[in-house]
């Protein structure tokens, strides 16, 4: 090969690199590892990721219980969609530019438009951003763009805290502020929103089913905007819509959610999935890919890349959204999901989430000094206020091998109101995965009840005659 | 053979996932929701049985090029071959499962693994500060200007430096994400060179510059040879210099963007480091900066707060002057984790093998291509090469992109195409580290026939053996089609439904 | 496009899989081993890279028809879906990677899912004593044989039953079995109505008769009506009944094998309880015998020896009279992990399930198929039916395996053809219950598009899509070659190796 | 469907079946399970085959350590073998009888008879077999269909237990008697190999490196049998012929295996691969299928089931074996996992579990009571004589978190001579993928020396600065 390119050494090929910036010594990184060494490394580092040796920890060896919320869940995801999304095929392909080597891809993703269309209840969808958090700061730009209103983006203090903290930031340097409305109920004071909707707010941020798992009155929110020419962006929980009315419904203008619940690994908090839906009106300044429906040469259906010249290799400084990469296969992923759960199962998934969180909410607030923060119906989340501090619950349930949370003090407390004391309160889930026996579990390990019978895991769960 | 769509399979009553029966006590939606909240009916979602879907997406995948099936030398995407331990490591329990709130204490040895990525991506780049959360390339850009900003305005200088100046090789991004961050945007003139124009440069940088935002090698598959001037050049007016990572894979080990006088950079972990592509992501786009910028990162980042030597204790932590979230949670963690099992893999001597390699690979292909295509630029190049089909377009009427269309019928995934903007009929032809020899000369003698043996109407009207050819993409802009059409709502007798365990 | 053999894909100096350095004290082989035991070389595999190893194997798998991509009617061989659950939970550690000499002490959650299995299958069988052994449905007809030898041998019969009897439909593994088993075959005569003849039987039964060998439903897809005069006929002669197992998904929770007299049979875990094909295997083929039987049945078996109700212990077996081994190890567990998934998942309604549904699948296609194929034997069938194509071949030159290659360029599996024996240009259906009524309509079109539409040319040289055309099966048997050559031994230059993580 | 059936109920269908056997009662099945239900229960009966929890186990959480061996190995199976037979393309396809629609099956398997054939120096090899047990019965048979001697069958002591059990068996209602020369001192007898092979002896079968690990004379065992007419087999282990003479090349006519070492998981004892290698002329007697090479009707090479002429669905009771489903995806993953290691990797996998059995064996036998149970050169494996017995020296280790074995106690004792002290007799093995480290402190645990550090897998084996 190099008698080819008529070089003696690669070293020729490199000369185009200044002497004076090459690097004279080798990289300091670790040792190479081979694929076993490399398995055993990765696997002894994955077990202290899942500590099970706490004295009082009576789950014999399984893993630990999730009561974990805040927006990402600990949802069942069929060996369907794994095995989807681990065909080759799929997963070591490009962004499909290329539309004849791609309808596999460009199909999939054009079903997963149609199915967040089914969804949220609207007709546009785009096909994936790269989370809940900066879709919801999408949907700002894009409202700031249709209105051309650069004043205002206003946001409910009930909106996920992260998802705050990044319209904020990506934000900072355009000229529209970002206001909050305080949220110290739980539920958004209506008249509050009415007031900080001036002539010059491009758009109002809700997220409802809100952070705190409280339902927001979303309907009257979205009115106060269109009162005011504000964009009403609705920020959703795609499983709660097996349950809820939708945001077409309720009357939002955009609809951006994480899309992690359906069929995606928790994965400490990444590759999650954006979710985006909006009015047919606002298809050509939504960020990000749209697939199309056309045909080709032959007159055959299929599907392409539609609208790029919205796009930045097209439109460089002027486009809808600088995102290249997206989420490509975590939307396939969603797309198998709700394929194989149809809206029965999706209807389901919400209804027993529903139903143990309540649950959960009644045998947490036995503990003495834990009451339910809000009263206010909720969904499939609930916030609990620990009178003193969640600390010492969340360690007791730790070592027991049950994960509750978030506590709100994980956040910057700038972002709540100090009359909520978010020091105190702390937000659980429970989902169709999680079982009586491990909600009265951990009730039992919270009591200090010394009769409490430990859950052994090791011990099969539905024995047979 | 188009495959029905999803929707148009479904069938009332049909269903795959089944869930329990509920065991709490009764807590029915319908009793502790207000009925105002509640949809009369679930969403319209397609009715199906797990062999459909199956089925359905099995037979979609197989529509697919990829890396898998076949060479797919698109040029700046680096489709390199993505490891099948990845995969399997990705996924253990404990690494793929974990809720990104639980508690620090109990994830060290996730927090851990980024800790040493940290390090990692610092001393590959040059640059000490890291930052893992930006989601993609493209964020990474906007993530490392957002911090540019907050740092030029905590000297001070946020009102005077106004503008980021790049190539107009440029990728899309690095405008777009400027303007997104809230600056102006100054492209500079194509050069015959492919390399930029220090005078040029020199005329347009001033004090109202913020960032210098450029590619290397850049995307011509070009070192700039005056990258130290350049840098030099910027750091007199006060301003930054962006490294646009995108052509990491070239220079590993070889050079590193902190040597050479970058301020700030982004990886393209999915590119450089293997992560998968996923048709289209995801990705993960860190940036690495130098330390005075650091303060300024985006948290959380990972840091090392005690324990031993044997076991360290690591924590997550926000930077002092932080510019806040660019996401929620704490980056792509699956595609950082690929990139921590490549990187540990290979380790040093891999990563220069990695770029010497991809270079030598390009350089091969240019060679045997450059009689057949023109090729505007001088060798060698480094991992990439720009050809032009313009000889062809002009004499034959073959274009760029009926070459790219018509490699298609030979089962290789066609270069990338009309970019850079500034070579006319551009081929971008990036081949990667990890095809053989044997792949490089079969590709080279496909476009040999196909520019110099095939009859021009056969090249100007592929592809022929795919499943579509030539969509209509200005009836897709004109009368758009985003969302299929409602389900057919008839009923299906009961004796129609599929047993499906 | 045929895909290049592997062994001329090999590079010297390739490679993929990298192992570790030792890190124990010298024991070089050359040292502890004599130099006379030693290969001078190691085995001339070939050298490939990950990257090529994968693209081969990924192109290669997408030039089969499977389950997962296409219809897939063949009959007898019942191609159902395969829930992909069943493959993670196979993999799970502590179920996927258990040795098979650890200490059953530390195995008790396999051994419950053993002897659950166990119960399951004496129960769906109506036959008590259960061997999960055999490792295919072959190698439980030969065992079941064994275990009869042995009674017989036990009783004082060994020298006077000598004769196994079968149907002239029986599967090629029934007197193939038989031969094997050291028993003298003896075939019963073809019928008109497909089923058994009891006088013909009558007269080939005697006290020399050891077992009768019979499919139920036959391989017609018939129910032997008369199936308790022909199982009592046997008993009256001190011989047994053997039941053939292939088309027990037919008659899950409808009826019993142990209720209509059968003696022992074996399962195909790999038919019956989905247990995926694997292109040929691995199979399971667990039997069931009478009580009287069990004592003879391979060890080890699975028994409940103390414990609690909530918490039973359980432990490894050999029956008193055993026969012995059947093959290493407890068996193909792998598969038989599949069935106990499979059935609790469906439990006894979706048994039933799955055989009504089968039994409609068939009898629909069947009708709709009934007049474009002659079907010899009269409605209803149960879960497939077999048509023949001797009107079109004697009318059109069209033969059954003519329309089976056709059906491959439409993307439906071809049907079982030329089998049975008895019914001449046979085409064997076997929709299986996972098919929905709109893929059973679809190819009903097809078929019948075939046969009424299309140009007898065109059906007779098909497929014209496939990757190949009708081998040359007459060249392979006489001038066979079974491995590739050896490999090119040319030396490669080193700047032509691959970097492969 | 009924309509067009022209049935009123499935039940019309049914009818063909005698209302007297009709089953009237529900099958006493368990309950059935959805997905996550099943997931749950079989996870926790996995946990069940994964004890950690006793007082002195030390690993942490970690797996079990594996020193088993008798003929099936822990070796390490690259994950790009699962992606490849995870394939449904591949596991889902049947047989494949319709060449046109298999040609990937078809062509794999050509490729896994050409890998058979370059480790074992044949030129024919079938598609397998069910496991290396079943393999040695159907040599045999060839042997007496090809000999046609009918009246014995000669096999050695040495021979791995349940493969001779698996042999008598399969035998015991054929002509032909088995005979067993005895191996009491780890290495065969030649000639008391001679005096057993009489005129009618169809099959001398040998194993080497023998169960016990050792290596026998093979060369003047296989020259003693052709001598007599005798058909030499040969038990291999495919992962020693990384660094051993081939079957082929020690003048055995007929090799056959256990395939598990080639990219299979152990999985409790299947499904296995059965390897079966013989000299061309036995080509038209060879069990099994076998793929051919041929071209199709437009002379392109292409793949095809050859010579079924042999086989049961042909010849019936004839037929040369009766074998239908093999197993094939086994089959498959040893292509794959072949193709990955190439010459060089399995000699690399070879060496190390040579070199690091040696030292295993060297630390064990500084356990008082613990010898070598032979003084003969070993391979991967080896024997070790436990003074009293072995039961307490494998309880010990267990408990520890090492799994020893297989001890020969658990076999029949009519398998080995009285003289042999079976009961005393253990086999261990180590693969290249035990450390140092793990032999070290199985070494500590029976050593009962206090100051042992325990392995504690939740610390990174391989930290990096």
């Amino acid at each position: 090969m190099l008698a080819e390119v008529g070089a003696e050494s690669v070293e020729d090929l490199l000369a185009q690199i200044p002497a004076s910036v090459r690097l004279d010594r080798p990289l300091n990184l670790p040792e190479g590892l081979c694929e076993s060494e490399l398995q055993r490394h990765v696997a002894a580092l994955a077990e202290r990721n899942r500590p099970r040796d706490a004295a009082n920890f009576v789950h014999g060896g399984g893993d630990r219980v999730c009561f974990l919320g805040g927006g990402v869940y600990d949802h069942f995801v069929p060996a369907a969609v794994d095995e989807i999304a681990g065909r080759g095929e799929f997963y070591t392909a490009y962004t499909p530019y290329q539309a004849e080597a791609s309808q596999g891809s460009l199909q999939a993703f054009f079903e997963f438009q149609t199915l967040v269309c089914r969804l949220t209840g609207f007709t546009v969808a785009n096909a994936s951003l790269y989370d809940g958090g900066t879709a919801a700061a999408e949907a700002a730009l894009l409202a700031i763009r249709e209105t051309k209103r650069e004043g205002r983006v206003v946001v409910l203090g009930s909106v996920h805290p992260e998802y705050r903290q990044t319209l904020s930031t990506l934000l900072e340097y355009l000229p529209a502020d970002v206001v909050t409305v305080d949220c110290p109920n739980g539920v958004t004071d209506v008249a509050a929103v009415e007031a900080a909707l001036t002539d010059d707010t491009a758009a109002l941020i809700v997220q409802h089913p809100n952070f705190f798992g409280n339902l927001e009155d979303a309907e009257r929110l979205f009115a106060a905007a269109k009162a005011k020419g504000v964009i009403s962006v609705q920020v959703f929980d795609p499983v709660t819509l097996g349950l809820l009315k939708s945001p077409a419904e309720l009357g939002a203008d955009i609809a951006v959610g994480e899309g992690q619940g359906l069929g995606i690994p928790m994965q400490y908090g990444g590759p999650y999935l954006g979710l985006f839906a909006c009015r047919e009106e606002f298809l050509r300044k939504t960020p990000g890919r749209l697939i199309g429906r056309t045909e080709d040469a032959d007159g055959r259906e299929c599907y392409v890349l539609a609208l790029q010249t919205r796009e930045q290799h097209i439109r460089r400084g002027k486009a809808t959204s600088n995102i290249c990469s997206n989420q490509g296969l975590l939307a396939l992923r969603a797309t198998v999901h709700l394929a194989l759960l149809g809206p029965q199962g999706l209807r389901e998934v919400a209804d027993l989430s529903v139903r143990k969180t309540h649950y959960l909410a009644d045998r947490l607030c036995e503990t003495p000094g834990v009451t339910k923060a809000f009263d206010a119906p909720f969904v499939r989340e609930v916030c609990l206020r620990v009178e003193g501090g969640a600390r010492g619950l969340l360690g007791t349930a730790r070592a027991a091998g049950f994960d509750l949370g978030p506590a709100l003090s994980r956040f910057p407390a700038e972002l709540f109101p100090a009359e909520m004391r978010a020091e105190e309160l702390v937000l659980v889930a429970a989902t169709e995965r999680r079982t009586k026996q491990e909600i009265d579990l951990l009730a039992a390990a919270l009591s200090d009840d010394p009769a409490a019978t430990p859950l052994d895991r090791g011990e099969p769960v539905l024995a047979v005659a | 053979l188009a495959i029905r769509p999803l929707t148009e399979m479904s069938r009332p009553g049909y269903r795959a996932a089944r869930f329990p029966t509920p065991d709490v006590p009764d807590h029915a939606p319908a009793d502790v929701l207000p009925a105002g909240a509640l949809a009369a009916a679930p969403p319209e979602l397609p009715e199906l049985t797990e062999p459909d879907v199956i089925r359905h997406f099995t037979n979609l995948s197989t529509l697919n090029m990829s890396v898998d099936t076949h060479f797919y030398p698109l040029g700046s995407c680096t489709m390199k071959y993505n490891p099948k331990r990845h995969e399997r490591l990705a996924g253990l329990p404990g690494i793929g499962d974990p809720h990104p709130y639980r508690d620090e204490a109990d994830l060290q040895g996730m927090l851990q693994i980024l800790h040493e990525l940290q390090g990692m991506l610092a001393e590959i780049s040059g640059l000490p500060a890291v930052s893992l959360q930006p989601a993609a390339g493209a964020q990474g850009e906007l993530t490392a200007l957002l911090t540019a900003a907050a740092y030029f305005r905590d000297r001070g200088e946020g009102e005077q430096r106004r503008k980021v100046i790049f190539p107009s090789s440029a990728h899309g991004t690095n405008p777009a994400s400027a303007a997104l961050a809230g600056f102006d945007t100054v492209q500079l003139k194509p050069t015959k060179t492919g390399l930029t124009d220090l005078d040029e440069l020199a005329s347009k940088v001033g004090e109202d510059t913020a960032v210098f935002m450029i590619t290397n090698p850049n995307t011509l598959g070009l070192f700039e040879k005056d990258i130290e001037a350049i840098t030099a050049l910027l750091h007199d007016h006060g301003a930054l210099v962006y490294i646009d990572g995108a052509n990491m894979n070239a220079i590993l080990g070889l050079t590193r963007p902190g040597d050479f006088g970058g301020d700030m950079m982004h990886y393209n972990v999915h590119k450089t480091f293997t992560g998968p592509h996923g048709g289209g992501g995801p990705g993960a786009g860190p940036i690495a900066v130098r330390d005075f910028l650091g303060p300024y990162l985006p948290g959380p980042v990972v840091k090392k707060v005690g324990g031993t030597p044997e076991r360290p204790e690591f924590a997550l932590h926000t930077p002092s002057k932080s510019i806040g979230r660019v996401r929620s949670h704490f980056g792509n963690v699956g595609i950082l984790l690929r990139g921590y099992f490549y990187l540990r893999t290979l380790a040093a001597a891999g990563m220069r093998d990695v770029s010497e390699r991809a270079v030598l690979n390009a350089n091969y292909l240019r060679s045997k291509l450059k009689d057949v295509l023109e090729i505007p630029h001088p060798a060698p190049c480094m991992h990439e090469f720009v050809a032009s089909a313009s000889r062809s377009k002009k004499n034959r009427q073959i274009s760029a992109m009926d070459v790219a269309k018509r490699l298609l019928d030979y089962g290789v995934h066609a270069p990338t195409v009309y970019f850079p903007l500034d070579v006319p009929e551009a081929l971008m032809i990036e081949p990667t580290e990890t095809e053989s020899k044997a792949t490089l000369d079969q590709f080279a003698d496909i476009v040999r026939d196909i520019l110099t043996k095939e009859d021009a109407e056969t090249v100007k009207t592929a592809p022929h053996t795919t499943p579509v050819r030539r969509p209509d993409e200005v009836k897709a802009a004109r009368q758009p089609v985003l969302c299929g059409v409602a389900k057919g709502c008839g009923t299906v007798p009961v004796d129609e439904v599929t047993v499906s365990a």
